[in-house]
């Protein structure tokens, strides 16, 4: 059996500087998954592109070759020789590409269902409906409930996981030969993620797809991949097997990587809590509706209610971390616990800036008010390239939060940023870069970096840690403990790696279509899940161990629709059960 | 490299986990006009325009040096004298920059006049040397020329205009009004454009209504009227230049809301932007998300439109003056000297006199690709 | 819905402006010292023409140049009567033309016909050969391409028009015997409409849209260069690329319609920059359009004649401006949905 | 003379529609000497193109077409046109007779109804003519008698004599003392229907049957091709807007010695043309005849075309007094000023001043004649000491007059400062249409620098100009000098006297006048007085030596006084004639009065050769 794609001596480089992508070498076979993983930065991402030929402008391809193998018998086709035209048959058609930036991949200003509908356009000689009608069967099979509204949505509409899966969505409609899926989950809450995991096996398995799966989860090599190549700075340290990588990596570096592998610890010692806490953030009965305008005149309004009635609070010094399904409002919620959305009338959500200080409702704040609870609250973005201005150089973009808080000379500004930078684990020498000219992952560090540089007290991190390589995220994790212990800091945690937050949090709330479903500390939480959904969870949380393959029927069970849960849980409608206190600090959102 | 038996490829150079410990790059410490400066470096073109801009500008207070004659200096001998060669070999000897001296003959058949050279005789340029006063940079009274005609020649670069005023010399005092008074009106209106373009499409809401409502009001407002009734309204013993300065402001003041217009389009799309968001959490006020993150987002088109407004600036006096507001006698700009030209004599048989359009034509494409160079530099994605 | 609810909230602001403007535009006109009637009697006077003196005396009743001014605004808006019942705009009377001696209605319905043809075949022309040139210099960028068309543009747009018609109208009579101004062989005039005409029309629109168009279309192709060149490196333009998408098709669909944004904005320029911006254009190359008559209109202070055409001008803008806005929202769904409170 | 038919109408006469060419014809038709004057017998046919630039100028073919009552000859003298003939007793009572047989373009009779009913239903009917009937048809107030004998003679009579009466009617723009009463009746309320008269009212959507026959009787404007005229060429063109074409009168009343009926010319195509491009056209082949919108700095790419346009460019002189003229504003708003502008010995510094050698040169290419305003050499009154006076170029004799006038003191730019230490700045206005003039201005300028006087041209829109100039605001204006420039004594001298505001030296002066007092200042500079009561003699002269003799007086004393300051007069303009076109004279005069451009050279005896 011959390899699909075969990728040999592949070396890229910027400038005069040093290659970024050194001697890489990789094949894929049809039917079979090939998991990329390795460093952040290590140059992932341009190898793969660079099987589309698509580069950055500034990247020059210095040696290598690429090889496609012939559809039907043809030959092989050399794809860095090949015609601008007949590379345009090629992508899309034989290779499709999910990039890592959802937001920023997708066009502001076309709807989901044109851009996505469109690959079928350009190389399906089929009719409209018929393009539809599958790009919508897509959209369920990617976990979409409402194919239909996201069909007529635009991307600024939907949540990160859902632009996600919309891109998701665009690489697998034309049946690729090979699909190429660059962190295609680094969005994904656990239950989507195996979900989508799940179709592209079943695709693999109905069409022999082959995939090439870059992924900083070891977790989702487990499940996936035939065939690993680890990668490191620009080298492959090791490629082989899945089975032999994982079970016993031979190269120091992979070694490091499986021990650095966060896993749902078995036990964790209860932890003493007082009874009266000291809450930074409060959020009472907070809720955010978003009312779509319909599309066309006729088209009634679409009102969302992204976020309801949700009632937590941060302590102090402490993390509540927030889980939940893709979609579910976590983002809404940070975004309101900082005051960057109007929650609905209603809604409190009270901040404490010292203990037993007045607290402030940031709901009608002043001014002055606002700005210095700004100082206190940051926030690391889910999309950090996004919320990066393109034209800032990194430089002005660290110092920013400083400049408009009028901390500091301009030569500590610098200081103080190349510090964060070297905090989170990048060179000090990135400062003079734009953001365009980082990897997805090093972007989300510029983007922790950023939230830090004004010492903050509260800090809410929207995914921070979704698009880093295990050792890397280790360290920044390290980094958050290390800051929140010597400072006092409080983090609203929002993850979708339950290893995460089991190591990161105090207390963790889980969400599900914008409502709280069960709420308790983690050594409650991930050991004695009440709540259907909590379970699918956990049972959906891959491991870094090839024999402990996700078991799809409880997370089907529990990631399905509300109406389908066990009596106890079941929403009716809109209906859902009260919150309830079962334990100490357990709450589950059940009838008892 | 090794291949183990198994089949896996393991890298075999030394591994260690990364100290993170980079030496610290020059760059680092440069500010952001340095390394603008670094980058704008590399677009050639812009490069060679820039310097061209720079010389040009820096030449405009020197005009009455550098040119043999001054701006209204008729030599009543030749009218429309066409463009003499200075030449440096005479009978295959070097005699250094000479010119032939010329007489003018009336033709009656044609009805123009013919020059012809008496090319026995070179006569040598002088350099240095006296010729009529004028005043450098518009105050130090001078009379030496870098060079001027020898005695009982005339030395007309680029011809003399229906007066026997040399349309060289005319072209560079020109550039001293065409190249500045126009540039007053283009800042007016962009600051006020994008003053006012900002806020409303930031803010939005009412102070985008009223804004819009100014815009539309003013666009509506007919500038034909306006004029004519200001030439009528000009106190007359105003200059040209002072009617001019200030027609140019007007100008500019009723030039500002389409690229109003254009700004706030714009904005009230960027600011949807995650980094708006991302920058107005931080607790940036709207004056430095306006200028810090919408405007650079926006700024190749502002360099695109103020580059194409200088042309129209140049020669909007041209309109102008058939409506009796462009600039006139004594003053010179490049728009009077083609205004002058403006007939089908200039074009077929004295064509030098259409020269001033050359000028126009350069500066205009030096700051296009000055332009283009700092769009380039700027430009985050460029190779 | 929320569109045209937007359409008519805008309908009703536009009516409101339109009123706003009237009021400038009549004091605008009424500027310049003296005005047509008493010029007119100074002349007639001179020349000893006292039959005609009469005649301009009893204009001046007619019209109710008698009046103070802010009466003779009203009476010519049609909110007050006019000595002899004149009824003004709002019954739809566009006044008298003293200059032409014919109603307004009569003298400018042919010209604004034309004006609209000429116009027309002018912005055809720009978007003609600014939206290809403009996204060919973008998307071959530094080459000879760019260059070029930079530099005709530029060149258009640096030759003073009436110069640059003039060489066109020679050259192309010596060369191409191509017709010197107008706007149809004249033996067309008042003929109905025919392929001769049609054709002779089309000749004679060969040169004035040229010079018309070029400054247009070198403004149009800078900035739309400029435009794209930002968003050629955005990653969306990737995603389509990745899709298999031609060049030049992910070019129209995609980055395009993000650069057109501050032209759709512009849009509101492009309608009565037919009418007025091409006046002395039009002028200076013989066209039969309104702006000669606006111009000679003012310079004689033809009262209601140039008001009425300024008055129309200025509906042009607001209409440009109304659709210019609905425009923007329909190309940018980010503002069609209001964006966030501020 | 036996008249022919000819072939434009031929079709017309053979279905009946017209009547025969013998029929149409006045019984004693006009025929002109053609041979004696040295012209070529042409034949009937062809169609003439020629340019001008506005709409409304199709009224130029009332004066190239030039049928008048009485019209000037070649040599300037009035004789009989329309008319079979015209007895003047004493420029007292004038007795006209028309040419029996003679008809309107419509084919109805021009008889003395036609007289009879503009003079007591038009001129003299209070509602058409509040005013009365126009200026010239009053002597010191009082009208003539008017009586109309039979249906060819119509006798007008004063008391005193109306010398102008004649020349009026020869005039580029004639006052018409005849309308087509069968084709205005139907339009006045006293021979008209009421229920006609009204419906036709509604139609043109006029409130008063007055305006709407004023508007209807206009036949100096030419733009009815309905009115009947009896003009050479009569508008076939209804409504139109760039393009008009005049077809022959068949009723016009001259034929040629071999019997052809003028004009020899069909059909006189008119296209209206922008100003900047008449030129081009011409340079193009598009024309016959071309002078209008012509210049001198064209005449060198006009030569240029020549061969490849196939005509040929003469070079006619200008018929004004003055191609560019300063006026001085004796009435400007500025005492000081007014009073330094008043000293004539400042007038004439001015005039000193100018080299208008180099401006001749620059401009005209030396063709034209350097010298003061006054009137041309072909003029009776022409003095060559009156020409050159004051105008030769002297700046030592400026500077003397200048400082005798005790404008000795200088500022540091070495501009003379006036009593009250404002420096000599003279801002002179123009109409900003003529380059010629921009740059003239801009020679004086340097040339009056000598003088120590700093002159500001300032460009401004014609009506503006007139207005500032007329309320004093104007300190001094650039115009063409008088009109007419080839006075004669019968020649109203009201241009030279100040009476009309339009002689831009004393706007206010001319208004009193015009205005009887009503608004404006009497004169009250010596010379002007003098001008005043000269103008005054001359309306009580009986003879015509005495008015000769006034108007030499007057000229004279514009001479001394330099009201004006010319520059040079005979410019040369070019007139653009197809190499098939004859009868064109090769040298001539291009003046508007008297002569009506291209009316006194018979525009109807050009015709086309093979
Ligand atoms: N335009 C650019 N200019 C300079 N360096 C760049 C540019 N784009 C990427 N790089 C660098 O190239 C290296 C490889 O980037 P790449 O995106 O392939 O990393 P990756 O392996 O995908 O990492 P991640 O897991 O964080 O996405 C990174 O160190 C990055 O900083
Ligand atoms: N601006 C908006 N307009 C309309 N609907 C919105 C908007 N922003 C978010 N929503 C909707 O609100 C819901 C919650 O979105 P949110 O971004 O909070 O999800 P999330 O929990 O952060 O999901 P993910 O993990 O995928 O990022 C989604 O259904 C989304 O489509
Ligand atoms: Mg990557
Ligand atoms: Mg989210
Ligand atoms: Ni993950």
């Amino acid at each position: 059996m011959t390899a699909l794609l075969t990728v040999e001596n592949l070396t890229i480089g910027f400038g005069d500087a040093a290659p970024v992508v050194n001697d890489v070498s990789f094949s894929v076979n049809a039917g079979k998954t090939l998991a990329l993983v390795g460093e952040s930065g290590s140059g992932k991402t341009l190898s793969c592109r660079s099987a589309l030929r698509i580069l950055p402008a500034a990247a020059q391809m210095r040696s290598g070759k690429i090889t496609l193998a012939g559809r039907n018998g043809k030959p092989d086709v050399d794809l860095m020789s090949l015609s601008e035209r007949k590379m345009c048959g090629v992508r899309g058609e034989r290779i499709s590409m999910i990039f890592q930036e959802p937001m920023r991949s997708l066009s502001p200003l076309h709807r989901i269902g044109n851009q996505v509908s469109e690959v079928l356009r350009l190389h399906k000689n089929i009719s409209k409906a018929e393009r539809k009608s599958r790009v919508l069967a897509m959209f369920e099979r990617v976990g979409f409930k409402d194919a239909e509204r996201v069909y007529d949505s635009y991307p600024f509409e939907l949540s990160g996981g859902m632009r996600q899966r919309a891109m998701i969505a665009m690489a697998m409609v034309g049946r690729p030969d090979i699909l190429i899926a660059d962190e295609p989950t680094t969005a994904l809450d656990v239950t989507t993620q195996a979900q989508v995991l799940g179709l592209i096996k079943d695709l693999q398995a109905e069409y022999g797809m082959a995939v090439v799966l870059v992924t900083h989860d070891l977790g989702v090599v487990a499940n996936m991949a035939d065939s690993v190549v680890v990668m490191n700075r620009g080298r492959v340290m090791e490629a082989g097997p899945a089975p032999l990588i994982l079970n016993d990596p031979k190269h120091g570096y992979t070694r490091d990587l499986m021990a650095a592998a966060p896993e749902i610890p078995e036990a964790i010692p209860e932890q003493k809590r007082e009874e009266d806490r000291d809450y930074i953030l409060e959020m009472r009965e907070v809720s955010k509706t978003y009312v779509l305008k319909g599309g066309s005149a006729w088209k009634p309004k679409t009102v969302i209610p992204a976020v309801r009635g949700v009632n937590f609070g941060v302590e102090r010094g402490k993390t509540l971390a927030v889980v939940g399904e893709s979609g579910s409002g976590k983002t809404t919620t940070a975004q309101m616990a900082l005051g960057a959305e109007v929650a609905d009338t209603g809604s409190s959500i009270l901040f404490r800036a010292e203990p037993g200080a007045d607290a402030v409702n940031l709901q009608d704040l002043d001014k002055a008010g606002r700005l210095a609870f700004q100082r206190k609250a940051q926030m690391v973005f889910q999309d950090p390239y996004s919320t990066l201005n393109p034209r800032m150089r990194v430089k002005d973009a660290l110092v920013e939060p400083m400049d408009i808080h009028g901390v500091g000379s301009s030569q500590d500004r610098i200081e103080r940023a190349a510090e964060m930078l070297r905090w989170v684990g990048l060179s000090e020498n990135m400062l003079t870069r734009y953001p365009h000219a980082f990897s997805g992952g090093q972007r989300q560090r510029l983007s922790i970096a950023r939230a830090l540089m004004l010492g903050p007290t509260f800090l809410v991190c929207d995914e921070p840690t979704s698009a880093l390589d295990v050792s890397v995220q280790e360290q920044v994790l390290q980094l958050l403990e290390d800051i929140r212990d010597r400072l006092n800091l409080s983090y609203l945690f929002i993850s979708h790696d339950l290893a995460v937050v089991a190591r990161i949090a105090d207390d963790v709330a889980v969400m599900r279509s914008g409502l709280v479903v069960e709420q308790g500390p983690p050594e409650v939480l991930f050991h004695d899940p009440q709540h259907p959904y909590t379970k699918a969870l956990i049972a959906a949380q891959p491991e870094p161990d090839i024999n402990r393959p996700i078991d799809l029927n409880i997370v089907s069970q529990g990631a399905g629709e509300p109406s389908s849960w066990p009596e106890a849980f079941r929403f009716n409608g809109q209906d859902a059960p009260p919150l309830t206190q079962t334990g100490p600090n357990h709450k589950v959102r059940c009838y008892v | 490299m090794t291949i183990l038996p198994d089949g896996r490829f393991v890298d075999d150079a030394p591994y260690e986990t990364d100290t993170g410990a980079e030496a610290r790059h020059a760059e680092l410490d440069m500010s952001n006009t340095r390394l603008l400066w670094l980058r704008f470096k590399q677009h050639r073109l812009g490069l060679i325009s820039a310097l061209f801009l720079l010389i040009s500008y820096l030449s405009l207070p020197f005009a009455g040096f550098i040119s043999p004659y001054t701006p209204n200096e008729r030599l009543e001998d030749y009218l429309y004298a066409p463009p003499q060669l200075v030449r440096l070999f005479h009978d295959g000897k070097l005699v250094g920059p000479y010119v032939y001296g010329t007489t003018a003959e009336m033709d009656l058949e044609t009805f123009s006049w013919k020059y012809v050279p008496d090319t026995s005789t070179p006569m040598k340029l002088k350099f240095f040397c006296e010729g009529s006063d004028y005043k450098l940079s518009g105050f130090i009274p001078s009379n030496t020329h870098l060079f001027c005609a020898p005695e009982g020649a005339t030395v007309f670069l680029l011809g003399a205009d229906r007066l026997g005023r040399d349309v060289f010399s005319r072209i560079l005092y020109g550039a001293q009004l065409s190249l500045t008074v126009g540039l007053v009106g283009i800042t007016v209106s962009f600051v006020i454009g994008i003053i006012l373009g900002s806020i409303a499409g930031y803010f939005g809401g009412f102070l985008d209504w009223i804004i819009n409502r100014v815009i539309e009001i003013l666009r509506s407002l007919p500038e034909l009227p306006l004029w004519l009734a200001l030439s009528a309204a000009v106190p007359s013993h105003w200059g040209p230049v002072a009617v001019f300065f200030i027609i140019s402001i007007i100008l500019g003041i009723l030039d500002w809301p389409g690229l109003a217009r254009a700004v706030r389009s714009k904005f009230l799309s960027l600011r949807e932007e995650e980094f708006v968001r991302a920058a107005e959490m931080m607790g940036a006020k709207p004056s430095r998300v306006i200028s810090k993150h919408l405007l650079p987002n926006f700024l190749s088109h502002l360099i695109a439109s103020a580059t194409l407004s200088i042309p129209a600036m140049i020669l909007g006096e041209t309109a102008l003056s058939f409506l009796g507001l462009g600039l006139r006698a004594p003053a010179v700009s490049w728009g009077v000297m083609l205004n002058d030209a403006q007939n089908l004599a200039s074009i077929e048989i004295y064509w030098w006199t259409a020269i001033p359009m050359l000028p126009i034509v350069i500066v205009v494409l030096a700051f296009n690709f000055f332009g283009d160079g700092l769009r380039d530099a700027l430009d985050p994605n460029r190779s | 819905m929320a569109l045209l609810r937007f359409a008519v909230y805008r309908f009703i602001t536009m009516l409101a402006t339109l009123l706003v403007v009237s009021v400038f535009v009549y004091a605008i006109i009424n500027l310049p010292p003296g005005d047509f009637l008493s010029n007119q009697i100074n002349e007639l006077r001179a020349t000893g023409q006292s039959a005609g003196i009469a005649k301009a005396e009893f204009l001046r009743k007619e019209f109710s140049m008698d009046q103070p001014i802010w009466k003779q605004y009203l009476i010519w808006l049609g909110a007050l009567p006019g000595p002899h019942g004149f009824a003004g705009l709002l019954q739809g009377e566009f006044g008298w033309s003293f200059e032409f001696d014919k109603p307004v209605s009569e003298l400018v319905g042919g010209a604004l016909w034309m004006t609209v043809l000429v116009n027309l075949a002018a912005v055809l022309f720009i978007y003609a050969v600014a939206l290809p040139l403009g996204v060919l210099a973008a998307a071959r960028s530094k080459t000879w391409i760019d260059y070029t068309s930079a530099f005709i543009g530029y060149l258009g747009l640096a030759t003073p028009n009436f110069l640059l018609a003039l060489i066109l109208f020679y050259y192309g009579n010596r060369y191409l015997n191509l017709p010197i101004g107008g706007l149809m062989d004249p033996k067309f005039e008042g003929e109905p409409m025919s392929f001769e005409k049609m054709k002779s029309v089309l000749i004679h629109l060969i040169i004035p849209t040229f010079v018309i168009g070029t400054s247009g279309a070198a403004a149009m192709m800078q900035r739309l260069r400029a435009n794209l060149l930002d968003e050629l490196g955005k990653p969306y333009v990737e995603t389509a690329r990745a899709k298999g998408m031609r060049e030049s098709a992910m070019l129209t669909k995609y980055p395009l319609r993000v650069a057109f944004n501050p032209f759709v904005a512009d849009i509101g320029t492009l309608l009565p920059s037919l009418v007025s911006g091409s006046v002395l254009v039009s002028v200076v190359l013989g066209l039969q359009t309104i702006g000669p008559v606006l111009l000679q209109a003012l310079k004689s202070q033809d009262v209601f004649l140039s008001a009425f055409v300024l008055m129309f001008v200025a509906l042009l803008t607001l209409i440009g401006t109304l659709v210019s806005d609905l425009l923007l929202a329909l190309l940018d769904p980010r503002i069609r949905f209001g964006g966030r409170e501020r | 003379v036996e008249p022919i038919e000819g072939e434009f109408w031929m079709e017309e006469v053979k279905s009946g529609n017209l009547p025969p060419v013998t029929e149409r014809l006045p019984s004693v038709p006009l025929v002109p000497d053609l041979e004696l004057r040295g012209r070529e017998l042409g034949k009937a046919g062809g169609t003439m193109r020629t340019m001008v630039t506005r709409a409304k100028d199709v009224r130029q073919m009332v004066v190239y077409g030039y049928a008048r009552l009485v019209g000037y000859n070649e040599r300037y003298e009035i004789v009989p046109d329309i008319l079979e003939s015209l007895e003047n007793e004493n420029d007292i009572k004038f007795t006209m007779r028309l040419r029996p047989g003679h008809k309107w373009s419509d084919g109805h009779p021009f008889t003395s109804e036609d007289f009879r009913y503009w003079w007591e239903d038009v001129a003299n009917n209070e509602l058409l003519s509040p005013a009365g009937p126009i200026d010239f048809m009053r002597v010191e107030g009082e009208l003539p008698t008017v009586t109309f004998p039979d249906e060819h003679t119509i006798i007008y009579e004063w008391h005193k004599p109306n010398p102008q009466f004649l020349q009026k009617l020869a005039e580029a723009r004639p006052p018409f003392i005849y309308r087509p009463a069968h084709f205005l009746k139907p339009l006045h309320a006293d021979y008209a229907n009421e229920e006609d008269l009204s419906e036709r009212l509604y139609e043109a959507r006029v409130r008063s049957w007055a305006a709407l026959h004023n508007r209807s009787d206009n036949m100096y404007k030419f733009d009815n091709p309905d009115l009947p005229t009896l003009q050479p060429w009569m508008l076939a063109t209804k409504d139109g807007k760039s393009r008009f074409l005049f077809v022959r009168n068949p009723y016009y009343h001259r034929i040629d010695p071999n019997g052809v009926q003028l004009p020899y010319i069909d059909v006189v195509e008119m296209q209206v043309v922008a100003p900047g491009l008449v030129a081009a056209k011409a340079n193009a082949g598009e024309v016959d005849l071309q002078a209008r919108g012509l210049d001198f700095k064209d005449t060198a790419i006009l030569k240029k075309g020549e061969n490849s346009g196939k005509y040929t460019t003469y070079l006619w002189g200008n018929g004004t007094a003055s191609q560019i003229a300063i006026y001085p504003n004796l009435n400007y708003n500025d005492d000081l000023w007014r009073e330094t502008m008043r000293d004539v010995r400042f007038r004439r510094a001015l005039s000193l001043g100018i080299n208008r050698k180099i401006i001749n040169k620059g401009l005209y290419f030396g063709l034209a004649k350097e010298g003061g305003m006054t009137v041309l050499s072909a003029s009776p009154f022409y003095r060559e000491e009156n020409f050159k006076a004051w105008a030769t170029y002297d700046v030592d004799q400026a500077n003397a007059l200048l400082d005798e006038m005790g404008l000795t003191e200088r500022d540091k730019e070495g501009t003379r400062l006036l009593p009250d230490g404002r420096p000599m700045w003279i801002v002179v206005e123009t109409a900003g249409e003529r380059q010629e003039v921009e740059n003239a201005l801009q020679i004086i300028t340097d040339n009056w620098k000598d003088l120590g006087i700093k002159l500001l041209m300032r460009p401004l829109e014609r009506d503006i100009l007139r207005n500032r100039v007329y309320s004093g605001e104007s300190m001094a204006a650039v115009w063409f000098g008088w009109d007419n420039g080839l006075p004669q004594s019968y020649t109203s001298p009201a241009y030279v006297a100040p009476w009309q505001q339009e002689f831009f030296a004393w706007p206010k002066w001319g208004q009193y006048h015009q205005t009887s007092g009503d608004a404006g200042e009497p004169p009250d500079m010596e010379a002007a007085v003098q001008l005043n009561d000269l103008a005054n003699e001359w309306s009580q002269a009986y003879s015509t030596i005495d008015r000769a003799v006034i108007w030499q007086q007057m000229i004279n004393i514009h001479a001394e006084n330099v009201f004006a300051i010319g520059v040079l007069n005979g410019a040369p303009q070019p007139v653009v004639v197809s190499n098939r076109l004859r009868n064109v004279p090769e040298k001539a005069i291009w003046a508007w009065s008297p002569g009506a451009h291209f009316g006194v050279y018979r525009v109807d005896e050009f015709f086309f050769a093979e």
